[in-house]
């Protein structure tokens, strides 16, 4: 029987056996030594590894960001939490124009060991700020790299990646999928860039889920199924740099790529994909294309309004099955899904 | 300006008293406005866990005598900036309850159209600025408004309340800075509770004085030793009439110390999490400035004061419970402003 | 004979007017009142508007960004400018948390009439921090709109209609551009969003060009009617909200869509079009589609690095000739064009 | 931290002396790093409009006495961040001169083989760490340095080199917290020029009395009256010898006035301009380091290192000049570091 671990519980182990494994490793952030030890992700570290390498910082993002980039010089591996992806924002500017940039314009002499880890919100009136990806933004910036997991087994294989990885990775957890349980084995183990996982196979078209989409993508298979529609899934993990090949591979034999976004599709990673793809089949007969993502809007606080503003296994099983039956009509049955369900505020 | 210690520049340029306004306050007013967001609070606390409430609330319960002074101390036509911990400073200002509680229950009857939620309330006609999630994100706000009522010589002041973990951020600061330079008839108000989340602020800031902080930016600073609603107001009058007076008489900072009750966010009590005690906030509580307010008037008063106020917010909750939800058709209204 | 003037001129006379219009425009900035005035954008106006509408700021991008939001809401019409797009980055918290966000997070009662203007660097060692264009991460965020004229028409014309727009507008000027001359009606005019362009007509393939890139295709395509290629060239000018409409119809005719970014294309406004292009194409047969932009990479400081690093007419064409000949060899002569040649440093 | 006054505590904390760093600079080697840095600016300016250095460049002519004081009483491991005027602080600290001016001249010999050009330049072997377009950028890169220092309990200090139009921006405030929440090894220098660009600091700073902000965020600071070369030697010695022997003694901040005789960016003069005029920079020039530097040498002594800088300097430029571009193919090297 494999071991069963929660995405939080992944992570927090890979920093665990990370940060015994190299002293260099180091973690901060707003609350990382806080009773709620940030979902549980930092849980025992503090007291295990003590203040000096487990700490909390003040309301100052773009200094703690410059001070991650400065010990990553110095040969530490900082790891830096944001509760919200949102907050990042506050230090975009050290981001891009420091951590993405620094290996590059000094010659490849700084090169910057770092990790943010940045969360995305949902669900529970999250709203306007505290909902965002914003991973497509830095994705963006050469010198970045950015991983999404979707499993425990990949939260703890990506993260130990990321902290080993010579360069700035923006870790990207989504709150929904910390709620997950899966196999995770207990020794060390890397998921590295170039390891996008077709993650159910399936003739009739080819649907790439990015982050909590990924779930949605396999739950909206099932309605699929159940038509007798048959759709290969892909979760390409890394989203800086991109898997390519895995899902240029399958739309070859699919004819049909649906990416399905967790972030706005306008200059995101999703609508990349499908212009790499479509530049890659480039004169190719006959192949359909559609990207879904969060609605073109601010994400609205009330419960309605969310939900419309999500995709979901309904609109993403519906978008599908217009693909391949041209039939726009169609919606599976309606479901609640566990993590909706049990998952209630504050957060 | 000539360099003078911090000590003896706080509170310099701010006169002690304004004729007009520092008179003590209505305590009819006060009490009203006290019971009434303290009421309101409580009631979002019994009713959080029926789940009707599907968003983050950040309850201000013993924190109200702050936001009660300083807004009797203003007028409809100025302005204060909050929050995501605002409902105080928005119910003190007169912002509509109705429409705060239907936006806290995502309807389209809220203050946003439920697009906000708590941490997003706004009334602009009683002038309440939009509150924001992100720590420290509306001080230059604040800012820019004031400057626009200097612009157009409007006797408007202009009030930007934050927490004590707003004052880490840059942000803070830049604003500071340019607030002096272009004299701005602006009032920094820091709430300090003494803690950001569960960190306290000596854990947070190697010089935990803010005042010094503010004066050191030019901004003359003063700090309440206690949340005493006349001591507040008085002072805040002041400066408000001074603002008033002169648009460009340049901005001013108050400190006021004050105590959360219940956890960061969410209804409950949080001791259990150990970073402070019972203990701690039993010794606020003992200083509760509603109580304070309620021995001021007499019992029958009171009780109106009582009836009516409760009346009000159980209505506003009914009315909200009642009030449809928005359509999800109007999703996409709202993202631009177009003519 | 129509008036000429300069991108620089055009930019100043669109202010002028506007401020002589509306007493709500407002102008700061670092250096907006400098004897250098940025470029000449602002010249003579802190002279006629006086020290209360046109005022120099602190360092304090951050805090300056914040208080044109605040006058938004008052009222006013401020225009924030930066030198450098790169120092955008330092207002991205206020730009997407608060600008973007305003107006819909408080159903309808907080918008934000105002302009951001950034310029974009480029050649003589500009180098990594001083040369992004970066308009494609905040064009991903609803709620803001950018817009990047190439022409002086279109830059009087657009920062009119970004002035008088009621929502936060960033308007993004190529420093390369500033130089060019054109024809500029005195009147005032708006070059309003839904008006993409096709700067020349053609056949044989669609050619988009973004900011200084659409100079760029022009040559381009020059050199490609010298091998009796035929380049369909659109402006896009405004890049959020795209005017799709425009460049589906351009391809449905020519089949090959070539977009030139002027940012990287990764996570970029060009990718975005190739993969809205194509979904709204599905499923026709064989057609091309090719995104160029900035290598993926900071950009190098190093002059033969720098010319690498940027698409050019030479590589667009060279582009576009394979996608239309198939014969990736072929390559235009080399030419040195009038603005890289007049231009120098330092700035 | 009790509260004092401004004044009072200007300092605290920084023991006037150190008896193992504190006797005057060795003259000879003051005159030849100011002269070198002094006679490379002026090749640089010199050269420049022929257009062989194709990026801008910001040159401290005028300014070169503080990083030569403050480089002095370092260590080869002690570390500098500057800015993109850091010519003066990377020469000083020991940086390769040929790497720099093949740098400046866009070769693969380059410091940064090329890609980074004046404003980025590094040496990490010489503890020059890169330095960056974008004000106040480093500040915090310079905090995470010392904080890794601290944390190996390496006996290394940390100076981060700024301008005075870098206290204005947020992250310098949240650096200094910080910095002295965690008592890191890390000296605070300002180069108060009096600009930004072409902007005074009283215009840009409403209390511009920098040294009272860093110690409202808790770092003890000092304000030198002038560059003079042996008293900011003595002072800078004496808290780097603090700071090596205590990793937990705590950053402090000092503030020097300087003066810049050349255009903010670019080789020449800019009386023309009218931000300050001609005389402005005299009153500065009378009292060139550089000049009393050479006073203090016999003139043989001068001879030999002015022949012998002169002659590294030129060879520099020669190098440059005849060095390689990087060739085009390289242009996707190192946008990653994999192993
Ligand atoms: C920029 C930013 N960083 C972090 C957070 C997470 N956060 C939410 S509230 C809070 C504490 C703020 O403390 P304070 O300003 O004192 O306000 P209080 O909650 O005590 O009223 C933090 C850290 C945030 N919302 N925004
Ligand atoms: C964040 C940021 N804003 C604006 C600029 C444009 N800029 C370049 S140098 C400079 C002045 C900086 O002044 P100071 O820090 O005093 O350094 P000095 O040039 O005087 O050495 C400015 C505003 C920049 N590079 N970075
Ligand atoms: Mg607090
Ligand atoms: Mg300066």
């Amino acid at each position: 029987m494999e071991r069963e671990l929660s995405f939080v519980e992944a992570i927090c182990e890979a920093t665990d056996q990370e940060m015994g494994r190299d002293r260099n490793v180091v973690l901060f952030g707003l609350g990382v030594d806080d009773p709620k030890h940030i979902q549980g992700t930092t849980k025992g570290l503090p007291e295990k590894y003590g203040a000096e390498r487990v700490f909390d910082t003040p309301l100052s993002e773009d200094a703690m960001t410059g001070v991650a980039v400065g010990m990553a010089w110095a040969g530490l591996r900082p790891i830096h939490v944001h509760i919200r992806m949102d907050f990042a924002l506050l230090a975009a500017n050290q981001l891009v124009n420091m951590a993405a940039k620094s290996y590059y314009m000094f010659g490849g002499k700084l090169n910057v060991p770092m990790v943010v880890r940045g969360m995305i919100g949902k669900s529970w009136g999250q709203g306007p700020q505290h909902s965002q990806a914003l991973y497509s933004m830095f994705a963006h910036v050469p010198g970045l790299k950015v991983v999404a997991p979707t499993t425990p087994h990949d939260a703890k294989g990506c993260l130990i990646a990321a902290i080993r990885d010579d360069n700035p990775v923006l870790y990207v957890e989504h709150r929904m999928l910390h709620f997950q349980k899966g196999p995770v084995p207990e020794a060390m183990y890397e998921v590295a860039p170039g390891s996008a996982r077709v993650t159910a196979e399936g003739a009739d078209l080819t649907m790439v889920g990015i982050s909590y989409m990924q779930l949605e993508c396999l739950r909206a298979r099932h309605e699929l199924a159940a038509v007798g529609i048959e759709a290969e899934v892909i979760d390409p993990i890394w989203l800086a740099p991109l898997d390519l090949d895995t899902v240029v591979r399958s739309v070859r034999k699919t004819r049909r790529l649906l990416v399905v976004d967790n972030d706005w599709a306008y200059c995101g990673v999703g609508a990349s994909l499908v212009a790499a793809v479509a530049e890659a089949l480039s004169g190719e007969v006959g192949i359909q294309y559609r990207c879904l993502g969060f609605q073109p809007t601010t994400c609205p606080t009330s419960p309605t309004l969310e939900e419309a503003f999500y995709p979901n296994p309904a609109s993403i099983a519906a978008g599908a099955h217009e693909m391949v039956r041209g039939d726009s009509t169609w919606r599976p049955p309606r479901r609640a899904y566990p993590e909706t369900i049990s998952f209630r505020g504050p957060f | 300006m000539p360099p003078t210690s911090s000590r003896e520049s706080r509170g310099a340029g701010l006169p002690a008293r304004d004729p007009a306004r520092t008179g003590p306050p209505d305590p009819e007013t006060c009490y009203r406005l006290l019971l009434l967001i303290r009421t309101v609070e409580e009631e979002i606390a019994r009713v959080y866990p029926s789940d009707v409430i599907k968003s983050p609330v950040h309850l201000s319960i013993g924190q109200e005598a702050v936001a009660v002074a300083v807004c009797m101390a203003l007028r409809l036509e100025d302005v204060v900036f909050g929050t995501y911990r605002g409902h105080a400073a928005y119910l003190a200002k007169g912002g509509d309850l109705d429409r705060m509680i239907a936006e806290l229950y995502g309807k389209n009857t809220g203050c946003a159209g439920g697009k906000g939620g708590s941490m997003h309330l706004v009334d602009v006609e009683h002038g309440v600025m939009g509150t924001s999630a992100v720590v420290a994100t509306t001080i230059p706000e604040a800012l820019g408004m004031a400057m626009a009522f200097q612009y157009r010589r409007e006797p408007r002041v202009v009030v930007s309340f934050f927490g004590d973990g707003a004052t880490e951020e840059g942000v803070f600061f830049e604003t500071l800075n340019v607030a002096a330079l272009r004299k701005a008839p602006l009032i920094f108000l820091c709430e300090n509770n003494s803690y950001a989340i569960h960190t306290h602020l000596h854990q947070r800031q190697a010089q935990s004085d803010i005042c010094r902080k503010a004066e050191a930016m030019g901004v003359p600073a003063f700090r309440f030793e206690s949340d005493d609603v006349e001591t507040v107001y008085a002072r805040i009058a002041g400066a408000a009439a001074r603002l008033r007076a002169d648009p460009f008489a340049g901005p001013c900072f108050f400190e006021a110390p004050t105590c959360r009750w219940r956890e960061h966010v969410g209804p409950g009590e949080d001791f259990h999490l150990g970073y402070r005690t019972a203990d701690d906030v039993r010794r606020c509580q003992a200083n509760d400035a509603l109580k304070k307010a309620a021995g001021r008037l007499t019992e029958i008063r009171r009780a109106v004061i009582e009836r009516e106020v409760l009346g009000a917010v159980a209505r506003a909750f009914e009315r909200a419970a009642a009030a449809p939800f928005p359509e999800a058709g109007t999703l996409l209204d709202d993202v631009y402003k177009e003519v």
